[in-house]
């Protein structure tokens, strides 16, 4: 593990996103309140806080869910302000759900050939005859999507219905439909909640050796402490749609302002 | 239980996904295949073909069409119909304009102006969802009700409304006989279903089902809203417009303003529910039930040797078609295909349960 | 066989021959990446190649050992036969050993080369590198995982390929010559049999003997290319082992790898092999398998399976035996094909298969005629690591339940006074590696093998074997105690898992049970009976009840025996854990370990024949995941009704 | 200030300057009488009233069951039925009273069979399940009830009167009966009003609407609720099938004067009893505005075979409507939550 570490800490390289002042309300109740912290290219970087402090709407805003009121993002020094989830997905910022958002009808193996469509170009008139490029390009892409089926450990489930499945793999299949965007940096929201313990330990391998073999930046959300402070590189801390810590997960261990946030907090 | 699986393993990924992957589906196919282009002709009577047959072919492509949008895409629409007249009304004045065309370029045509009129009405899905979706289509029915009954043009100034067509000859071929028709729209119906197939199980159709099931998700992971729902749009049209047409000029041959109406789109609807959303077969499934249910209503009575008045029978019909609605989606939501579904699996697992 | 293999004494040579005669013919599919991925004979040849250049650059050399440990794929394939290319021994592990049994092998062949599938191998052997100071080199395939590994022992097997491919761009005659040095009488692999009696031996087999016995039995089933067989038991097994390495080199069929333990059912449904290999637990699972899923089937379903199951029972057998049968049964058993027996073979992932075999321990009867009466051409062989498998197999159309068959082509039978079968056949190993005493003693001046197992051969001239002669044992009164005999009969019940039947020197038979978790468990839910695990259910009266039936009903049996009448069970026990080969209870190839079983739970002995009707366990037990933890309970004791001898009869 | 006002609700500003322009339109011809022109606008408000009378059944059981009841109309048509087959053989008021309860026991039954099966279905399944009730309805109400044309006498003079012809020269005039349909109504349509602000079953109405479970688990009876929602829409449905067809005669087309309303809703947002008056009053006057001043236009310019745009007037209406504030007048926005 340690080893691992190692090996991350030496690729951690230049600030790639930013988040600046933003601030977030629906209606009269604020969500956000002038965010602001960066991720640095490959790194594992954590986003924690109580339940309801604007974790989810954080994600929400860094990939076009919702537009803040106030504040920037700059993704590899590029400004972009009102961009509609499916560019910032184009841009190569890919993620997971927290309550599973798979598509229900559909066998794990479309749901994770469903993240490649960026990538496919045939148009509908090939698709319709199913010739040449359209074909082809179906068994290129499924070549892709069996490396990420292996990568997590899920061929045993391939055809079947998402609905079927338990709910560790689901989250499982998730992160794989996330993977198969090959995204620059993956947005995790809670991919460990509801999970028993052995489960987790396989999502944080997981977690790790995408980190580490594909290069990716990670921005993962928990509001579960423990399991986070030993994978991530640094952590922000949100509570009450307000940062109240940032840094590396020791000194946030010991910022007092988080001990107070997480007081009472059940995990 | 027909099924022997053993050694049909796939050692390519081209041969994994064929449309059918098990050997007994491809066998039972094709024995269907010939069945319906060589039996069928000698042993289905003029009759048969004209009250059941015709008109079931051609619903059930119109239910594929809508199916695409419906059971596919999630986008529900309750004014098919009107792209349906479209088709037709688009067909019959290319056809009177434009005479030495041959139908199938008319058909394309009708179908293409079909698919713009439905990307049209199309275009408030991006800001709006279900239920008000639904009265967006109904604009449509309305619309194009009203539209081709009053605008003089699109009916060639015939005096009563109503229009005739001419019987369709391409390549010397006249189609005129019910037989030779049959043979025409089974072949039309057989092009058409595999390039749903096709459509269905490529990335487009990846992309109707990932708005149907999560549509935030499926935008999160690069899915452009606008081109899934507005292609899901113009290709259910485009086959909604082709059904119109051949409706119009096949079945009909001649028809009044309001062989379109809100009806027929109800009937389409109901089409998908009872045989299946999302599912080509079910289109099929739905359309011979809607077809062949008022038969049933009026001969049954008569076999049971009881008098029922016609408007009598057509009460029952109407509440029959509700029950099985309401019966439908509280007990297989996903209609008679899932049936058929389930029961293929039983085969296969056979003898065992599961 | 058609064709001539005269002269092509070493597997290396046999594979130059198919590369020849079917370069493009299939050698092994391995369902990787969601598809059947398919090496023809010339890839796998070309891969054995590189692997065998690499291996010869790294300094490999003629007689050296290469350790190969790793589940059914390709490359582990591919690495024995590079070291054999090489003349040297291929020395397959267990791939599921824990580290600690790794190391006697590697010491005892001072091992300096080693091929691991995977981190997980990799793992366990670096735990055990301070022990095995020799092993200088670890190829692993599976690169997953292995990132930050930096000992300096370890590399790719890719880049050991890139290495061999090299090595042969510079000298491309090198393999071919070494390949031609070698002969029928080098060694070509070691196997260590884990052994009843715990301490290992390497087994050292000749190209010859494995080449022989694999030709004689595929000569005698009629194998040819266009076999198939899928590989899913350890590599590391003898079984395994000539079944997917020894036969396939001699026959060109072709092996199918799984995609992964759980993945084995559904993979074999797609392969449908037509040769097929297991020993009988594992048809035991399946028909465990199919009768709890048939329970839960409709009612029409099951009153169809059940009457078609009795027509088969009745008449299956004896079809298969080309044994002429009434018209009307024919007609019946046809129909119960058409919508039993064939879709149930379907589902089995069965339908295609000529030639089954099940080995290394009796099968029971019922389970046995159930393949059968299915049409499953299932047959019992009788042969052992020492032997190249194949001594005694089934002919068809002449197949017993209760025998292993006659002697293949080549091979003698003899006994000793004591029963012990003694064999001479062209497989027999060359000796024990590094231990000439333990070779001596089971390898006598007239090559005669002592086996250790004690039987007979019939009127028929099948070989019958009731049980290990080290086992059979006497009671106190002098009468003859088979344990292996009594415990195989009642595992042959589905509730009874395992059994260990002790009585040597004492004045009776007594017993500790293994129930069945999975048959018990359902047994228990059909009546409703709530449990809280593995111990609270075999602790209840109900459990204990149903397996006294059991036991009076072998009792039954023996009393009709009466050299052995006197080892009726009178009192057992069920055991508060299953038996497992992690604890050293089991062998690998899950066969008990009486002695050692007997000693570790030796107050349960006293126990029983003490008289006592209950005693308190502590128990250490390992978990899945490694952890351990120990367990308290207090196991009842019951006693089992016996009956007297029925006189006349002879013993079977 | 002014500036943000606008930038918030342009949408509804821009519909409101057009709909005034469509207000105003009809002078820009000098020929047109304000009297006539006060008579048309009238009757768009009378036409408007009783569809914000339907069109509250919709928002109604919307509210309480997130159900779009396509059957509206199907009730509609089966109380008038009822009631005019029941006047053959009893007072008026009685079958109305009857024909009220059985509108209830329908109620009851719908919840029953239909509802509770399909709870938290996804809302267009609940739609299409209407739609069933519909078809099931119509067949239903025509079996029991038979299907020629029957009359309700409201016992109200049919005869128009003459109104303030004091203020415009030729006066107006107005269909009696109208005038007090149009009263009933809109009494009606301020009753159900006060009814959902104030009293307690409206405000456990206007909880569930709120959030189910919330609703429940401060003890609010769901199916209850679902039941007493249906009957106040079949009663709804009983008095504007009872106005409507002592106006035009009860027949099967009554059925489709409630897809009238639809437009409706979508105007005025379907959560929003405000919305169904104020939208009914909108469509009802733009229709009749149309009629009368825009489709001679119409059939002027592309030589048309009649007008009839009222058959699609509203519809288009409510779709412009939809692209620009696809929440209606007053329903509220709802987020996207992931």
């Amino acid at each position: 593990m340690t080893g691992m570490a190692d090996g991350r800490a030496q690729r951690i390289g230049e600030v790639v996103l930013a988040v600046e002042g933003v601030s977030l309300s629906f209606g009269g109740v604020r969500a956000l309140a002038d965010v602001s912290f960066d991720v640095r290219e490959h790194e594992v970087r954590a986003i924690i806080g109580p339940n309801g402090a604007g974790k989810s709407s954080m994600l929400n805003v860094i990939n076009g869910v919702y537009h803040p009121q106030q504040g920037t993002i700059r993704y590899m020094g590029r400004e972009y302000h009102d961009m509609d989830p499916h560019e910032v997905a184009a841009s190569g910022i890919a993620r997971t759900f927290q309550n599973l958002a798979l598509f229900k009808g559909m066998s794990v193996l479309d749901n994770i050939m469903s993240g490649r469509n960026l990538k496919m170009r045939s148009n509908i008139l090939l698709q319709a005859l199913r010739i040449g490029p359209a074909l082809r390009e179906e068994i290129e892409h499924r070549e892709v999507v069996e490396e990420i089926i292996d990568f997590l450990e899920i061929q045993a489930y391939r055809k079947t219905p998402v609905g079927r499945l338990p709910y560790g793999l689901q989250k499982r299949v998730d992160l794989a439909r996330a993977l198969a965007l090959e995204p620059r940096i993956l947005l995790l929201d809670e991919p460990m909640a509801g999970m028993n313990m052995e489960e987790k330990q396989d999502m944080c391998r997981f977690i790790l050796d995408v980190n580490d073999q594909f290069g990716t930046t990670i921005v993962l959300i928990e509001h579960d402490m423990s399991v986070v402070m030993d994978i991530s590189d640094r952590v922000v801390v949100l509570d009450y749609g307000k940062k109240i810590g940032d840094g590396s997960p020791d000194e946030v261990r010991a910022n007092q302002a988080v001990i107070d946030a997480y007081l009472g907090v059940t995990h | 239980m027909f099924y022997r699986e053993n050694g049909q393993f796939k050692s390519t990924y081209a041969s994994d996904q064929q449309m059918l992957p098990i050997l007994q589906d491809r066998i039972f196919m094709a024995a269907l295949l010939v069945f319906a282009f060589g039996a069928v002709p000698f042993v289905v009577s003029d009759y048969l073909f004209l009250s059941l047959v015709i008109p079931f072919l051609i619903l059930a492509l119109a239910a594929i069409g809508l199916n695409l949008l419906v059971g596919y895409c999630g986008q529900i629409s309750i004014g098919h119909a009107a792209f349906m007249a479209v088709g037709a009304y688009a067909a019959y004045n290319i056809a009177l304009r434009i005479p030495q065309l041959n139908f199938l370029v008319v058909l394309v045509l009708a179908g293409l102006i079909a698919a713009a009129v439905g990307v049209l009405f199309g275009v408030p899905s991006l800001r709006i969802k279900g239920l008000y979706l639904a009265v967006a289509t109904l604009a449509a029915q309305f619309f194009t009700d009203w539209l081709f009954a009053r605008v003089k043009w699109f009916t060639n100034y015939a005096h009563s409304g109503s229009v005739q067509t001419a019987p369709i000859e391409m390549l010397g071929w006249k189609i005129d006989a019910p037989v030779e028709k049959y043979l025409f729209l089974l072949g039309v119906l057989v092009v058409f279903t595999l390039i749903a197939k096709n459509l269905v199980r490529s990335h487009i159709g990846r992309e109707w089902m990932a708005m149907r099931d999560m549509d935030v998700a499926a935008e999160v992971i690069g899915i452009r809203p606008v081109y899934a729902k507005l292609t899901a749009f113009a290709i259910s049209s485009f086959y909604c417009g082709v059904a119109g047409a051949l409706w119009g000029f096949v079945h009909l041959g001649s028809w009044e303003p309001l062989a379109f109406n809100l009806t027929l789109s109800l009937n389409l609807l109901f089409m998908i529910i009872i045989g299946g959303m999302g599912s080509l077969l079910g289109s099929y499934i739905g359309a011979a039930f809607i077809v062949i249910l008022p038969i049933l209503l009026n001969q049954a009575p008569q076999w049971l040797g009881m008098r029922v008045s016609t408007a009598m029978t057509s009460h029952l019909e109407l509440m029959i078609f509700g029950a099985l609605i309401i019966f439908f989606l509280i007990v297989e939501p996903l209609g008679l295909a899932r049936l058929w579904a389930v029961g293929k699996e039983k085969l296969r697992l056979w003898p065992f349960p599961h | 066989m058609s064709e001539d293999l005269s002269g092509l004494d070493t597997f290396p040579k046999l594979l130059l021959h198919h590369t020849k005669v079917r370069p493009e013919r299939p050698a092994i599919r391995e369902k990787d990446l969601g598809i059947w991925q398919t090496w023809s004979w010339h890839r796998f040849a070309e891969e054995v190649r590189a692997l065998a250049c690499g291996l010869a650059a790294h300094g490999f050399k003629r007689g050296d050992h290469l350790a190969i440990v790793g589940d059914n794929r390709p490359r582990v394939y591919a690495a024995m036969c590079a070291a054999q290319c090489l003349g040297g021994i291929s020395v397959p592990l267990y791939q599921d050993a824990v580290a600690g049994e790794m190391a006697f092998p590697i010491q005892n062949a001072a091992i300096e080369y080693a091929v691991a599938e995977d981190q997980e191998q990799v793992d366990k052997l670096l735990e055990i590198l301070p022990q095995c100071p020799t092993l200088a080199h670890v190829y692993f395939d599976e690169p997953r995982g292995m990132r930050h590994y930096d000992q300096p022992q370890l590399m790719s097997c890719d880049k050991l390929v890139e290495i061999g491919m090299q090595s042969y761009r510079r000298d491309p005659a090198f393999l071919e010559t070494e390949i031609a040095k070698g002969t029928g009488s080098d060694t070509a692999a070691m196997f260590f049999t884990s052994g009843t009696t715990g301490v290992a031996k390497g087994v050292v087999l000749t190209h010859h003997s494995l080449i022989d016995r694999a030709r004689a039995a595929a000569e005698m089933e009629g194998l040819t290319d266009a076999d198939v067989v899928l590989a899913y038991l350890p590599p590391a097994w003898i079984g395994q082992n000539i079944f997917s390495y020894a036969q396939p080199f001699v026959t060109g069929y072709c092996i199918c790898c799984p995609e992964s333990a759980e993945t084995v059912m559904s993979d074999m449904r797609d392969i449908g092999p037509t040769y097929y290999f297991a020993p009988p637990r594992v048809f035991e699972a399946l028909l465990t398998q199919v009768s709890i899923r048939m329970e839960d089937a409709s009612a029409i379903k099951r009153s169809l399976y059940r009457y078609f199951m009795e027509v088969a029972r009745r008449v299956g057998g004896e079809i298969l035996d080309g044994r002429s049968v009434g018209a009307m049964d024919r007609l019946m058993y046809r129909l119960g094909d058409a919508i039993v027996y064939g879709p149930l073979r379907n589902v089995l992932g069965m339908s295609r298969v000529r030639v089954a075999y099940t080995a290394g321990e009796a099968i029971g009867p019922d389970l046995f005629r159930f393949y059968r009466s299915i049409g499953i051409n299932l047959k019992q062989l009788y042969g052992s690591t020492e032997t190249s498998v194949f001594v005694c197999v089934q002919p068809n159309g002449q197949v017993k339940a209760d025998t292993v068959g006659p002697a293949v082509k080549g091979v003698e039978l003899s006994f000793t006074p004591e029963r012990e079968l003694l064999i001479r056949s062209p497989g027999l190993f060359k000796e024990y590696y590094r231990n000439p005493e333990a070779t001596l003693a089971s390898k006598d001046a007239q090559g005669w093998f002592h086996t250790g197992d004690a039987g007979y051969v019939d009127a028929d001239g099948h070989l019958k074997i009731i049980d290990r002669v080290k086992d059979v044992g006497k009671l106190a009164d002098g009468s003859l105690f088979a344990p292996k005999y009594l415990e195989n009969k009642l595992k042959f019940f589905p509730f009874i898992k395992e059994a260990v039947a002790f009585g040597h020197g004492r004045d009776r038979v007594c017993a500790f049970i293994n129930m069945d978790m999975e048959a018990v468990g359902n047994w228990a839910e059909k009546r409703g009976m709530p449990y809280s695990g593995y111990v609270d259910l075999a602790s209840r009266a109900e459990v204990y009840d149903l397996v006294r039936e059991c036991i009076e009903k072998v009792n039954v049996d023996l009393a009709a025996e009466p050299e052995i009448a006197g080892s009726q069970i009178q009192r057992f026990l069920i055991l508060h854990k299953e038996l497992d080969a992690d604890d050293g209870e089991l062998t690998r190839t899950r066969k008990v370990r009486r002695l050692h079983v007997g000693e570790k739970y030796a107050t349960l002995l006293d126990a029983l024949y003490g008289g006592k009707q209950v005693v308190h366990v502590e128990a250490q037990v390992r978990y899945e995941d490694g952890r351990t933890g120990s367990i308290s309970a207090d196991l009842k004791i019951r006693d089992a009704k016996t009956f007297p001898a029925a006189a006349g009869r002879k013993a079977a | 200030m002014l500036k943000n006002v606008i930038g918030k609700n342009w949408p509804v500003l821009t519909l409101g300057v057009a709909l005034l322009g469509g207000l105003l339109a009809p002078f820009a011809d000098k020929s047109t009488m304000p009297g006539f022109y006060v008579e048309v606008l009238l009757g768009g408000l009378m036409a408007g009233v009783l569809y914000s009378l339907v069109a509250l059944g919709f928002a109604l059981i919307f509210k309480a069951s997130g159900v779009f009841n396509f059957a509206q109309g199907a009730m509609v048509l089966f109380a008038a039925l009822a009631v005019a087959r029941l006047a053959e053989r009893m007072p008026l008021w009685a079958a109305i009273l009857l024909a009220m309860a059985i509108m209830v026991v329908l109620a009851w039954l719908i919840e029953r069979l239909v509802l509770r099966p399909l709870v938290n279905q996804e809302p267009v399944a609940l739609l299409m399940a209407t739609l069933g009730v519909a078809y099931f309805l119509d067949g239903f109400g025509q079996t029991v009830w038979g299907s020629d044309i029957y009359s309700i006498e409201l016992g109200i003079a049919k005869e128009p009167v003459m109104i303030l012809a004091g203020l415009f020269q030729g006066g107006i005039l107005v269909n009696k009966e109208d005038f007090v349909a149009a009263i009933v109504a809109a009494a009606l349509v301020l009753g159900l009003a006060v009814f959902f602000q104030k009293t307690p079953t409206g405000r456990a109405l206007r909880a569930v609407a709120d959030d189910h479970q919330a609703a429940q688990s401060i003890g609010i009876p769901l199916n209850r609720i679902w039941v007493i929602v249906w009957s106040v829409a079949g009663f709804v449905a009983l008095v504007a099938g009872v106005i409507w067809g002592s106006k035009l005669g009860v027949q099967f087309s009554l059925s489709q004067v409630a897809l009238k309303a639809l437009p409706v809703v979508i105007l005025g947002g379907f959560t929003s009893v405000t919305g169904a008056i104020v939208g009914g009053l909108i469509i009802g006057v733009g229709e009749k505005m149309a009629e009368v001043f825009l489709g001679p236009v119409l059939v002027q310019a592309f030589d048309l075979a009649g007008g009839g745009i009222e058959n699609w007037f509203a519809y288009m209406l409510a779709l412009l409507f939809l692209l620009v504030r696809p929440e209606g007048l007053f329903g509220e926005k709802h987020i996207d939550r992931v």
